[in-house]
């Protein structure tokens, strides 16, 4: 348990260089460095999901204690994927290396390592690829742009699939649209047949199956946890609220990530949920079986996502619900938009969404029959449904992160700024360069968020941040809105390290703080207990 | 070495040809080379094809680019880089290929003193890229004049548009300085960009040699050294038309081009170079961003184990029934 | 599996130092783990430690730092219901340092 | 396009539509490669005079270069009034387009347009000058 530093802002940053040079890369085996891996997963959480090669093993130790035939089940397993996935064949075969990808990730562009630059960590694969399944590799070898699997290899590839958010900003600019994050997709798939995934994705995976969410809250912590907010809420504005739980007959379903029941800053995002439903007077429930819209299963293979998605409708289902809104949340929506339908549909027990307050109906979602809570807010706020004060908001100059998956797997770009527009006064974007479609990860997606690899966190956050640097030069700004339940938890730890003073909020705090409930006190603070502008001297 | 290779194999076949066409094997280079080349070229694209159709395409992943279209039409939709129909999908997949849509997005990342990242505009790997393409393809379709009886109109209208500057005699062709330039360009800065030259192949090389090749070749015939340019298309026609004759007196320079225009071809399909039909296999430009209105089906989707409500249920009941949750089975 | 050696016993730890039984605690062990720290557990360090091992025990869970705080404000007084007191007596995080010595897993904060 | 056939026909219909063009445009069509005809009653003459028919310089050379010649004629009598060319064999020509080529080569359908047009190149020799009255025997 040797103790890893994260290097501090100023040694970081000296420490990237964008030129690579040196050795040939096929030549030079990864070197795994402290602080930027995350621990191995533990065989208990994968013996609890029935995944295969289960173990305890260390990154950071010689011996991974690999089964015997490790060659075999890797290029097997590759083998399936290729037959499986037309996106996998054709992004091992097109790519034509013309680098426009190289400086789009947010891993290389905090680190320089060229093993970072997208298409470098797609040919890792792509070379093994050449070796065994192409003629030329097989024939030619290296001269063919092929790779023996060794174990160096091997581990290689562990590595920098850990190293990979998922973040899609290079399949934008690829001519080709080849998306690294479906060649990282299979990268851990394959990773998993060989037990080895990591300790911060497994154990929410384990978790997220048994308990219904990625923190293990069971059917009464999530109900202590969300009374403690609704004491919270009774304080501020002296109104009780008083949601349900596995309700039948309800209308709607709730699902939001298990991070806004119970981390700061989400759940005071959660308490903006839970006052606009009850000033809505909206006929919702919550579930504790369904209490995840996150899906760590995604991080690890296509089947397990799917099993762990499949509770959504299962309980939609069971609760006879109409239709379901989800909460904010990054990746939940690219799984909920590109796949949900596709694995557990058809949801031909739902009803298209309708909203009860405003009568708009979704057809947008007329498949899935759900929608994201932006979009059911901004309708509400356009259609004057609210009684809104921004400037219950003033002492914030927002600056808002588009998450990866919502732009870029999905397109979710105007609804939250619409709201955010409406519930406060100062509003700045970051440049353009680095918002919308092209939006820098948090640096910490797809369960990099331990703590264990916190340097490479700092690294992959390094473009965000500075955006965020950006803006709080030029106009102050000192609140950093986001959707995204792991935006909120990571994004603290990396404003605290490379702008401090700006804090991160979700979108729905900021609604709820701006909201003018009916029949509240005269509040004295916001959410999270502070005074609110003007009553400071209180 | 990577480099060097490459530059070794284009080189040694231009020996190869140029010694052939000296030794008298004009017919091995002439007749034998071309048909093998186009045929390999032909099949080797459709198994290629066959190969990537063989696998399904198990979900709707596109890259969205711009808003989506939203539930109500006060969100203006991004109807091109994030399409919802058919239509739209039409209209980016043809920005992409006929104008590098992607591409000219690109930006180019510094870290300046700060720390302070900068993101300029980047357009010369789009603009070389497209002149590239461009004037490959209008060379390729300007020589069907050599491939045609009573070459068409359309033709003649290219070739004098690509050497409408009337200079030198015979006409200089725009095309065959840009596609030369544009080369040249590809090939330095794989070579000068660290980024770039880091992460480059032999096989990224050698299409580019093979290719610059293949334009000197051309150049030196039309321009400097001369052909039997009325043989040539004798010959292309026999070629053609099956009934190959080799006229006398082509120069050998055409059997070096001709060869490395076969090799090109043979090279084709199993390379890099299928990107020309790859890009419109590409999951995440070729679909629509429909999802959540119209259901997409995986052929191979199967049941997966699952953990039911029932087993929850069992886990956790007394303490759902402590805290007051509504409980299936008592 | 890293180990630690204790009182002729060798207890599983994760990577992080974090036990893996909950059942391997006692009371001389937090005592021991804290004094690597170089750390003299007081009344009220024991105050967090018993109310973290209570709470697991209910929940299965570490409780966030906002639940933590509130408890320990009704059980020492209002005056050391803040985060800064928590900091004062856990000067590596309240949450992980003295889970550590709870015998408590490493919290997860946000997944 | 979500199976293997489509893929490939959607290949093989773009092949036969793009590559296929010049097949199934030739088809029917003589293949013929051009023959010129030397049979003016200019060229005649010069035969009867000089024992052969002969052009300003050897065959082959005129057949790769004609149009370097005719460009370095114009340039030598429009710019500098030069009007002598000495060939490759020390003889004196006049360089005149109308005057000495179109003079043997009076028969322009026969003797130009045959390459020219099989090889659908347009020379803009005829932007300036006015083709000559076909003449051959």
């Amino acid at each position: 348990m040797a103790k890893v530093t994260t290097p501090k802002p100023a040694e970081l940053v000296t420490s990237i260089d964008l030129k690579p040079s040196g050795k040939e890369w096929m030549d030079t085996p990864a070197e795994i460095k402290p602080g930027t891996f995350c621990w191995g997963a533990k065989a208990k959480n994968l013996n609890i999901v029935e995944f295969p090669n289960a173990r305890d093993w260390n990154p950071s130790e010689e011996d991974w204690k690999l089964p015997e035939n490790w060659q075999e089940i890797f290029l097997t397993g590759m083998k399936n994927l290729l037959d499986k996935y037309r996106s996998f064949k054709v992004f091992m075969d097109i790519c034509v290396r013309c680098g426009a990808c190289a400086d789009k990730c947010h891993f290389f562009i905090g680190s320089g390592d060229p093993k970072n630059m997208p298409v470098l960590r797609a040919e890792l694969l792509r070379s093994v690829y050449r070796r065994y399944f192409t003629t030329s590799g097989k024939l030619l070898g290296k001269t063919a742009g092929g790779r023996e699997l060794t174990i160096d290899v091997l581990k290689e590839l562990w590595y920098y699939f850990y190293q990979c958010t998922e973040c899609r900003r290079c399949s934008l600019f690829c001519p080709y649209g080849i998306d690294t994050a479906e060649i990282t997709l299979m990268g851990r798939e394959l990773m998993n047949l060989l037990g080895l995934n990591t300790d911060w994705i497994s154990g929410p995976v384990a978790n997220c199956y048994m308990k219904g969410n990625h923190l293990g809250l069971e059917p009464h912590a999530i109900m202590n946890s969300i009374e403690g907010m609704i004491d919270d809420i009774e304080t501020i504005t002296g109104i009780r609220i008083n949601p349900s739980f596995n309700r039948k007959g309800a209308e709607i379903l709730f699902v939001t990530p298990s991070g806004d029941l119970f981390a700061d800053p989400g759940t005071f995002t959660c308490m903006g949920y839970l006052m606009l439903f009850h000033e809505l007077g909206l006929d919702y429930t919550w579930s504790t079986y369904a209490s995840e819209g996150g899906n760590f299963g995604f991080f690890t293979s296509n089947e397990m996502a799917k099993r762990l998605n499949s509770k959504i409708y299962a309980e939609a289902k069971r609760l006879g619900v109409k239709w379901i809104i989800g909460g904010e949340c990054g990746h939940m929506w690219r799984v909920l938009t590109q796949y949900m339908d596709t694995w557990n549909g058809p949801a031909d027990f739902l009803e298209v969404p309708v909203s009860p307050i405003t009568g708009t109906r979704f057809d947008t979602s007329r498949s899935t029959k759900m929608i994201h809570i932006t979009e059911f807010t901004a309708d509400l706020i356009k259609n004057g449904k609210l009684k809104l004060d921004p400037s219950r908001n003033d002492d914030l100059i927002v600056t808002y992160h588009d998450s990866c998956n919502t732009s870029r797997g999905m397109g979710l770009l105007e609804e939250p700024r619409y709201i955010i527009e409406n519930v406060c006064n100062h509003f700045h974007e970051m440049p353009e360069n680095t918002i919308r479609e092209q939006t820098f990860c948090c640096g910490s997606g797809t369960g990099l968020n331990a703590s264990e690899n916190m340097e490479l966190r700092m690294r992959g956050g390094f473009p965000r941040a500075n955006a965020v640097k950006f803006v709080k030069d030029r106009h102050g700004v000192n609140m950093l809105a986001n959707i995204c339940a792991i935006d909120r938890a990571t994004l603290s730890a990396s404003m605290d390290y490379w702008v401090p003073g700006v804090r991160v909020t979700g979108v729905h705090e900021m609604v709820a703080n701006a909201l003018v409930m009916k029949g509240e006190k005269e509040r004295e603070t916001n959410l999270r207990g502070e005074p609110l502008p003007g009553k400071e001297g209180n | 070495m990577k480099i060097l290779l490459p530059l070794f194999v284009v080189v040694a076949l231009v020996v190869i040809a140029f010694a052939g066409a000296q030794a008298n094997l004009q017919a091995f280079f002439g007749i034998v080379v071309p048909y093998a080349a186009v045929a390999v070229f032909i099949l080797g694209f459709i198994v290629r094809a066959l190969k990537w159709g063989s696998s399904p395409v198990p979900f709707r992943i596109p890259t969205t680019a711009g808003q989506m279209k939203s539930f109500a039409p006060w969100i203006k939709q991004n109807k091109i880089d994030n399409p919802s129909s058919r239509l739209g999908v039409f209209a980016r997949m043809a920005l992409e290929v006929l104008v590098f849509r992607s591409l000219f997005r690109n930006t180019k990342t510094e870290l300046h003193d700060g720390p302070k990242l900068v993101y300029g505009s980047e357009k010369f790997l789009w603009l070389a890229g497209l002149a590239f393409h461009w004037s490959f393809l209008i060379i390729f379709v300007r020589h069907f004049r050599f491939f045609m009886q009573d070459v068409p109109f359309v033709i003649k209208i290219m070739e004098s548009l690509d050497s409408f500057l009337q200079i030198g005699a015979p006409l200089l062709y725009l095309t065959d300085v840009v596609l030369v330039g544009a080369v040249t360009y590809l090939f330095l800065r794989r070579v000068v960009m660290p980024q770039i030259k880091f992460i480059s192949l032999p096989a990224d090389y050698f299409p580019l040699f093979l290719i610059l090749g293949i334009a000197l070749s051309g150049i030196l015939m039309r321009y400097f050294t001369k052909v039997h340019i009325v043989g040539v298309k004798g010959l292309v026609m026999g070629l053609l038309s099956f009934s190959p004759v080799i006229p006398e007196g082509i120069g050998s320079i055409f059997y070096v081009h001709l060869f490395l225009v076969s090799v090109l071809l043979v090279y084709f399909p199993m390379s890099k170079l299928m990107h020309m039909g790859g890009v419109f296999l590409s999951p995440t430009r070729n679909m629509a961003n429909n999802n959540r209105e119209v259901r997409h089906i995986n052929p191979w989707n199967y049941p997966v184990h699952v953990h039911t409500y029932e087993e929850y249920e069992n886990d956790f009941r007394e303490k759902m029934k402590k805290a007051g949750l509504p409980v299936e089975k008592e | 599996m890293a180990t630690l050696d204790f009182q002729g016993k060798q207890i599983e730890v994760d990577d992080d130092g974090y036990l893996m039984n909950l059942d391997d605690w006692t009371k001389d062990l937090a005592v021991h783990l804290a004094q690597q720290d170089s750390l003299e557990l007081t009344e009220a360090h024991w105050e967090v430690i018993n109310f973290l091992r209570d709470y697991y025990k209910q929940y299965q869970i570490a409780p966030m730092i906002k639940i933590l705080v509130k408890e320990i404000g009704k059980a020492m007084g209002p005056e050391k219901g803040n985060t800064k007191y928590l900091y004062e007596l856990y000067p590596a995080g309240p949450a992980k340092q003295a889970c550590r010595y709870a015998g408590l897993p490493k919290p997860t904060g946000c997944v | 396009m979500k199976n293997a056939g489509t893929i490939v026909i959607v290949v093989v219909v773009g092949f036969v539509a793009f590559f296929g063009f010049p097949f199934y445009y030739n088809i029917g069509k003589a293949n013929e490669a051009p023959k010129l005809k030397f049979d003016t009653p200019a060229i005649l003459e010069w035969e009867k005079v000089n024992g052969k028919k002969e052009c300003v310089e050897p065959k082959e050379f005129m057949r790769g270069e004609h149009m370097q010649l005719l460009n370095q004629w114009r340039d030598s009598v429009v710019r500098n009034g030069d009007r002598v060319y000495v060939n490759s064999q020390g003889r004196s020509f006049t360089m005149s387009f109308q005057n000495t080529c179109m003079n043997c080569h009076s028969n322009k359908k026969d003797f130009c347009d045959k390459c020219h047009n099989y090889l659908g190149v347009k020379p803009y020799c005829w932007g300036c000058h006015i083709a000559p009255k076909e003449k051959q025997s």
